[in-house]
C-alpha cells in the first residue's frame, strides 16, 4: 500500500521535498551535536532539560490522546468516528516516533541507547515509560497498517487486528500515567513535585491531541476532499473542550499554589486556554468555522506552550537543586534539530495520510 | 624472510600516524600507570556489611581554603570548565542558605551564613537517582557508595533532577581538553555521560582515604565505616549533634555535618 | 578524526608540562607527615612478572577479560584475578599495561587490523601517559 | 524434502572438508592459497565469459513492459520510468531495480476469503527481505576491505563506524550481521512455508542460500565466540591481493572453513543462479528504450534485402500504367 505514498500531485511532492529539505538540516545540525556534544545546545547545568524533553512531553501526550478515539469507537461503539479511528492511530505512530527521536537526540551517548532494553532497570519509571512507549508505536502502527489493509482489500479486519488495537489501549494510558509520575517524582524540581501534574497530563494531552485531530481532518477535508465527517468532528470537539476546560481548571489552581504566576508564557497559555475552551463551548461561536479552527489551534498552541515554557523551561527556572537561577534559550542547532524531528514526523503522517485517502477514495470511486 | 619483512613494513606503514610518538617511546621505555598491587580487598565484598559515611565539621573549614577540592578534582581528572553551563563538580564550597535550604532553623548567625559548606555527593542510602536511571548506570554499591558506571551510562540525564542535591554533573563535551593536569591512575570521562563524586571508592581499596579527606589541613573531615560500632565515624556521629541536607525527602543521606 | 587527533596531542603536551610539575610538587608532599586517620589496611605489592593467562589465550580473550573485570570490579566489587595457577593480580588495565609497557603494545595490532575499540576515550593510552 | 536435505547436507560436507583437511591432514596451503586463487580466477573469468556470451547474444525485440504508460501522443501521461523512451530513462530504471529492487515492490498476493471474496493485497515481504539481504551483503563484503588494504579506504571505515553504531558486545557488533541472518531466515522460511513456492524451489534455489547462511554463520563465530587471532588472517590476505604464494601462518582450522565455503560461492557463480548480479544488467525488458514508436528497429539479423519502393515500380511502368488510365503520382 506504500506506494500509494509515492504517487501525487505537484503541490504534495512539493511539500514532501521541502520537509526532506528540512530534515536534512535537521541532520546536519543533529551530526554537529554528536561531534561536539551536547555543548552545542543551549542546556546546561543548571538547566539540564531543554526542548528536546518539552517536545518529548508534548508529543508523548499527542501520542498517547489518540487512543481515546480507538477506545470510544471499539469499546463504546461509537461509528461516526469511524473514519478518524485510522487517522487517529497513524497520529499516534508519528507522534510516538517523535517522542523517541527526541529521547535520542537528548541522549549524551546515543550509541548506547540499546543498553535500555540490555540492561533493564525495572525500578525506574524513565525505563517504563520508553518500554511503553516503543510497544505503543508497534501497536498502533500494526493495527492501523492492518486496518486499512483490510479495508483496501474491501474484507473486514482480521480479529487479531482488534486485539492488537485493544491492547494500545491500556499501553496509551499508562504512558500518560508513568510520565506524569515520572516528573512529578523529581525530588530536583519542586514545580512538578504536585498530584495534580498527572491528572493535567491527561487532561491536557486529551485536549490538545483532540484539538490537532481537528485540525488534520480539516485540512485533510480542504486538500484531498476526503471528510471524515462533521459529527466526528463534533464528537471530538466535545472531548477537546470537556479535557479543555480540566485542562485550565487545574493549570489555574497552579497558578495560586506555585510559581506559574511569574511567568509570563504560563499567563499567555492560560488565556488562550480559556479562550478557545470558551469558544468551544459556546454553540453560536462554534459554529463559524474560522473561529472553530482558531480555536483548536489555540489550544494546542496552549498545551504546547504550558508543556515546554512552563513545565520544562519554568520548572527548571524555579528550581531548586542549587538555589540559583540560569534562564535557558535554546541555540539554532537545538532549534534546527527540532524542526528537523518534527518534519520527519510531519512526512511519516503525511505519508500515512496519503495512503489512507488513496485507500479511502479508491474504495468510494 | 621476505614476508616477516614485508609484515614489519606493513605494520610501521599502518603506524604512519603514531610514527613521531613511536620515536619518543624508544626512549622512554616504561609509562607510569597504575601499579600492580593487590586491592585491600582480597575477597568479593559481602553486599550490607559496610556502609561508608562522612562528617564534616564545617566550624573548621577556612575561608578561601580549597585544597579539598583541589585535590579530588586533580586526582579524579575533573576537568576545569570554567563557565557556569559546563562546569563540572565533584566537591565544591556553597552557603548555609544552599546547602540548608529546607533547614527550619534560619535564624542563624552572621557567623554561619558566611561560613562555607562543602557539597557532594551524599550517597544516600535512598537515593533517587538510582532508582531514576533507566540502565542501572548509576547504582548503589554493596559498600553504601552510589557509584555512576560510565561504561553504561547513556547520558539521558534524568538522574540530574532526580538529585535533591545538584551532585551530578554532564559532561556537555570532549572533558579532556579542560583537564589541566591528567593523572594515569584514574580514567577521564568521555562526551556524554554524567559524572560525580564517587567517595574515592578508587582510594578506598588501596587502604587510602578519600582525596578530600587527605587534603584538609584541618582535619575536618571524619570518615568511615558507619556500620562499625568502634569506628571513628560513629564516635563523631554519637558524640555531636549533626545535620544532614533536606532530611525531609527520606534520602537519608551518608554525609553529615556538624554546625 | 582531526579534532580527535588535536586533542589527543594536546593531551599529550600537557601531560608532559604537567609531569615535570608534578614531579617537583611531589617531592615537596612526600616530605610531609602522614597525619591523616589509618582506618583501613595496606596494600600488598604482588608478582607481576607472569601473565594471567598464555598469550594465545589472551589475543583471542583479551577484551573479554577486559570487560569481564571492567563489569565485576565496578558492579560487584570484585577486585582480584585469581589466575589459573593460583597467583593473584589485581583487575585493572594498569595491570596489564605494568607489564606490557611497551607504548606501541596495544597500537601496534590494532592499527595493523583496523581495530579500533573505545578504552582510550576514557582511560588514558600509553600514547598520551608521559 | 530431498531438495532441502541435500543441499543443507553438501553445505555441511563442504564446511567439514577444510576442517578436517587443516586441522588433521595439515592442508593450510591448498585451502589457503591454491583454492582461493584458483576460485577467483574461476569467478572472474567465468563472470566475464557468460557476460561476454550474453552480450553477444541478438535481442530480437524492444520488449515495452505493460505497467506503465508507453510513451504516445502528447495529451497521454507517459510513464517514463515503466516504460522510458530515452536512455537516460533506463539507466533510472534500471537503477531503481538494481539499487531498490522495484520490480518486487510491485508484488501482490491474492487471498480467498470467506464469501468466495478473492482480494488481492500488496505483499512486499520479498522486497523487504531480498533488500536488507543484498544491501546487507554489500555492507558486510566492504567492511571486509580492512582485511585487504594496508590502510583501509575511507568510505569503507565510515561504513563500518555506522555498522557497529551500537555499542553492544565486544568486539563490536555488527548491526548488518544480525540483519543478515534475519533476511536468510526469512527467505529460506518462505520456500518452506508457502506450498506454491515449495513446489518451484529447487535444490539450487536452497544451496545458495545454505551456502550464504553458513559463511555468514562461521564468521559471526569467528569474530564473536572463537575470536580469532587476525593477524595472521591479515598476512595471508594480503598476501593474496599482492598475489603472493607464501604459505599461510598459524591460523585456526575455522577461519578455512570461512575461506573456503566463500570460495566454494565463487566457483558456483558463474555456474548458477547466481549469475543474476551480472544478468539483471542484461535483461531485455529493463535495458531497452521502448521507443518502437518512435524509431525503426532493424533486427541485426536480417539479409540485407533490396525493397522495391513504389516510386521505382511507378517509374518502371509509368507508361503503361498511364495507357491503362491508372492513375500516377508524378506525370
Amino acid at each position: 500500500m506504500i506506494e500509494k505514498a509515492l504517487k501525487g500531485n505537484r503541490s504534495y511532492w512539493i511539500w514532501i521535498v521541502f520537509l526532506v529539505t528540512l530534515v536534512a538540516s535537521g541532520l546536519s545540525a543533529y551530526y554537529q551535536q554528536r561531534w561536539f556534544g551536547l555543548t552545542v545546545t543551549g542546556m546546561g547545568r543548571e538547566a539540564s532539560f531543554g526542548i528536546y524533553t518539552a517536545q518529548l512531553t508534548f508529543l508523548l501526550g499527542v501520542a498517547a490522546s489518540a487512543v481515546m478515539v480507538v477506545f470510544s469507537f471499539s469499546l463504546r461503539r461509537q461509528k461516526e468516528l469511524a473514519k478518524t479511528v485510522i487517522i487517529a492511530l497513524f497520529m499516534a505512530v508519528s507522534a510516538a516516533l517523535m517522542s523517541m527521536l527526541f529521547v535520542v537526540a537528548d541522549m549524551g551517548k546515543p550509541d548506547r541507547v540499546l543498553n535500555i532494553i540490555f540492561f533493564p532497570n525495572p525500578r525506574s519509571l524513565v525505563f517504563w515509560d520508553l518500554l511503553l512507549l516503543s510497544g505503543y508505536l508497534a501497536t498502533s502502527l500494526i493495527s492501523g497498517w492492518a486496518m486499512l489493509g483490510a479495508e483496501h482489500k474491501g474484507v473486514p479486519p482480521s480479529a487479531w487486528v482488534t486485539s492488537v488495537m485493544y491492547l494500545s489501549i491500556p499501553l496509551a494510558f499508562g504512558i500518560a500515567t508513568i510520565s506524569a509520575v515520572l516528573y512529578a517524582g523529581l525530588p530536583g524540581i519542586n514545580l512538578w513535585l504536585t498530584a495534580v501534574l498527572a491528572i493535567r497530563f491527561i487532561a491536557s494531552a486529551l485536549a490538545a491531541g483532540m484539538a490537532l485531530l481537528i485540525l488534520v481532518t480539516l485540512m485533510l477535508k480542504e486538500t484531498t476532499g476526503f471528510d471524515a465527517g462533521k459529527e466526528a468532528r463534533e464528537k471530538l470537539a466535545m472531548v477537546a473542550t470537556y479535557a479543555g476546560i480540566a485542562n485550565v481548571l487545574l493549570l489555574g489552581v497552579q497558578f495560586i499554589t506555585t510559581t506559574y504566576s511569574n511567568l509570563p508564557w504560563m499567563w499567555f497559555s492560560l488565556i488562550i486556554g480559556v479562550v478557545s475552551v470558551t469558544i468551544l463551548l459556546l454553540p453560536a461561536l462554534r459554529k463559524s468555522q474560522l473561529l472553530f479552527v482558531g480555536a483548536c489551534t489555540a489550544l494546542v498552541l496552549s498545551v504546547w506552550v504550558d508543556k515546554s515554557a512552563g513545565l520544562m523551561i519554568g520548572g527548571e527556572l524555579v528550581p531548586a537543586p542549587l538555589g540559583s537561577i540560569v534562564a535557558y534559550a535554546p541555540t539554532s542547532t537545538e532549534l534546527f534539530v527540532v524542526v528537523g524531528i518534527w518534519s520527519l514526523g510531519t512526512m511519516l503522517f503525511t505519508a500515512l495520510l496519503k495512503v489512507v485517502v488513496a485507500v479511502k477514495v479508491d474504495n468510494e470511486g | 624472510m621476505m614476508n616477516e619483512q614485508r609484515r614489519e613494513f606493513i605494520k610501521k606503514t599502518a603506524l604512519g600516524v603514531f610514527a613521531g610518538l613511536g620515536v619518543a617511546s624508544g626512549l622512554v621505555p616504561a609509562f607510569s600507570l597504575e601499579k600492580t598491587a593487590l586491592p585491600v580487598w582480597d575477597e568479593k565484598p559481602v553486599p550490607g556489611k559496610i556502609r561508608w559515611g562522612m562528617v564534616i565539621d564545617t566550624r573548621q573549614c577556612k575561608e578561601g581554603c580549597q585544597q579539598c577540592v583541589t585535590a579530588c578534582h586533580h586526582e579524579h581528572n575533573v576537568p576545569a570548565f570554567k563557565n557556569r553551563k559546563e562546569e563540572i563538580r565533584w566537591i565544591w564550597k556553597n552557603s548555609y542558605k544552599n546547602v540548608f535550604p529546607t533547614a527550619t532553623n534560619s535564624a542563624v548567625s552572621k557567623e554561619i551564613q558566611n561560613r562555607s559548606f562543602l557539597s557532594l555527593c551524599n550517597h544516600c542510602a535512598d537515593s533517587p537517582c538510582t532508582q531514576i536511571c533507566p540502565t542501572g548506570a548509576t547504582f548503589k554499591r554493596w559498600d553504601g557508595i552510589v557509584e555512576i558506571d560510565y561504561h553504561r551510562c547513556v547520558g539521558c540525564r534524568f538522574c540530574i533532577p532526580a538529585c535533591p542535591y545538584g551532585s551530578l554533573s554532564f559532561n556537555w563535551q570532549d572533558p579532556r581538553t579542560a583537564i589541566v593536569d591528567p593523572v594515569t591512575a584514574y580514567p577521564t570521562r568521555e562526551q556524554g555521560v554524567v559524572e560525580k563524586c564517587n567517595f574515592c571508592s578508587d582510594r578506598l581499596v588501596k587502604g587510602l582515604l578519600p582525596a578530600c579527606v587527605d587534603a584538609c589541613p584541618e582535619q575536618a573531615f571524619t570518615f568511615g565505616d558507619m556500620n562499625d560500632p568502634v569506628s571513628d565515624i560513629r564516635v563523631v556521629l554519637e558524640s555531636n549533634v549533626t545535620m544532614q541536607r533536606k532530611p525531609e525527602l527520606g534520602t537519608k543521606p551518608s554525609v553529615f555535618y556538624i554546625i | 578524526m582531526e579534532v580527535m587527533m588535536k586533542s589527543s596531542k594536546f593531551i599529550l603536551m600537557v601531560a608532559v608540562a604537567a609531569l615535570s610539575l608534578f614531579a617537583v610538587l611531589n617531592v615537596f608532599r612526600n616530605g610531609e607527615a602522614e597525619t591523616s586517620q589509618k582506618p583501613l589496611p595496606s596494600v600488598s605489592a604482588i608478582d607481576s612478572t607472569k601473565c594471567i593467562a598464555p598469550a594465545s589465550f589472551m589475543r583471542a580473550n583479551h577484551m573479554q577479560v577486559l570487560h569481564a573485570w571492567e563489569k565485576s570490579v565496578v558492579r560487584e566489587g570484585d577486585r582480584v584475578h585469581i589466575a589459573a595457577n593460583g597467583s593473584r593480580f589485581q583487575k585493572s588495565l594498569g595491570t596489564c599495561l605494568g607489564c606490557h609497557n611497551n607504548r606501541l603494545f596495544c597500537f601496534n595490532c590494532h592499527s595493523y587490523a583496523n581495530v579500533k575499540p573505545k578504552c582510550w576515550n576514557c582511560h588514558l593510552s600509553p600514547m598520551e601517559t608521559p | 524434502m530431498k531438495k532441502v536435505l541435500m543441499p543443507l547436507l553438501i553445505v555441511l560436507l563442504l564446511a567439514l572438508l577444510p576442517y578436517i583437511g587443516v586441522q588433521y591432514a595439515g592442508l593450510s596451503y591448498l585451502f589457503g592459497v591454491i583454492i582461493p586463487y584458483t576460485a577467483f580466477a574461476v569467478l572472474t573469468f567465468g563472470f566475464l565469459l557468460r557476460l561476454v556470451d550474453w552480450i553477444r547474444r541478438p535481442v530480437p525485440f524492444r520488449i515495452p513492459t505493460t505497467c506503465g504508460q508507453e510513451k504516445s501522443l502528447d495529451w497521454i501521461k507517459h510513464n517514463r520510468f515503466e516504460n522510458p523512451s530515452h536512455s537516460w530513462e533506463v539507466v533510472v530504471r534500471m537503477l531503481l531495480e538494481v539499487l531498490f529492487f522495484r520490480s518486487l515492490f510491485r508484488n501482490t498476493k491474492a487471498e480467498l476469503h470467506k464469501d468466495a471474496n478473492l482480494a488481492y493485497g500488496s505483499h512486499k515481504w520479498l522486497w523487504l527481505g531480498g533488500l536488507v539481504f543484498h544491501w546487507s551483503f554489500l555492507v558486510i563484503v566492504l567492511r571486509h576491505s580492512r582485511f585487504f588494504f594496508v590502510m583501509i579506504p575511507g568510505f569503507a571505515e565510515f561504513i563500518t563506524h555506522v555498522d557497529s553504531f551500537f555499542e553492544i558486545t565486544l568486539p563490536a557488533f555488527y548491526t548488518t550481521d544480525a540483519l543478515i541472518l534475519a533476511a536468510i531466515t526469512f527467505l529460506v522460511v518462505r520456500r518452506l512455508t508457502d506450498a506454491k513456492m515449495r513446489l518451484i524451489s529447487l535444490q539450487t534455489d536452497y544451496f545458495p542460500l545454505f551456502l550464504i547462511a553458513a559463511i555468514v554463520v562461521v564468521g559471526v563465530l569467528l569474530r564473536y565466540v572463537v575470536r580469532l587471532n587476525i593477524m595472521p588472517v591479515k598476512d595471508q590476505m594480503l598476501r593474496l591481493v599482492n598475489f603472493s604464494f607464501d604459505a599461510p601462518g598459524e591460523i585456526g582450522a575455522l577461519f578455512y572453513v570461512h575461506l573456503f565455503l566463500v570460495s566454494v560461492l565463487a566457483l558456483y557463480f558463474p555456474f548458477s543462479k547466481l549469475m543474476h548480479a551480472g544478468a539483471i544488467f542484461l535483461s531485455p525488458t529493463r535495458n531497452l528504450c521502448n521507443n518502437s514508436r518512435q524509431k525503426r528497429h532493424v533486427n541485426p539479423w536480417n539479409a540485407d534485402i533490396k525493397f522495391r519502393t513504389y516510386s521505382e515500380y511507378e517509374d518502371d511502368y509509368r507508361e503503361k500504367m498511364k495507357k491503362a488510365n491508372l492513375p500516377v503520382e508524378k506525370e
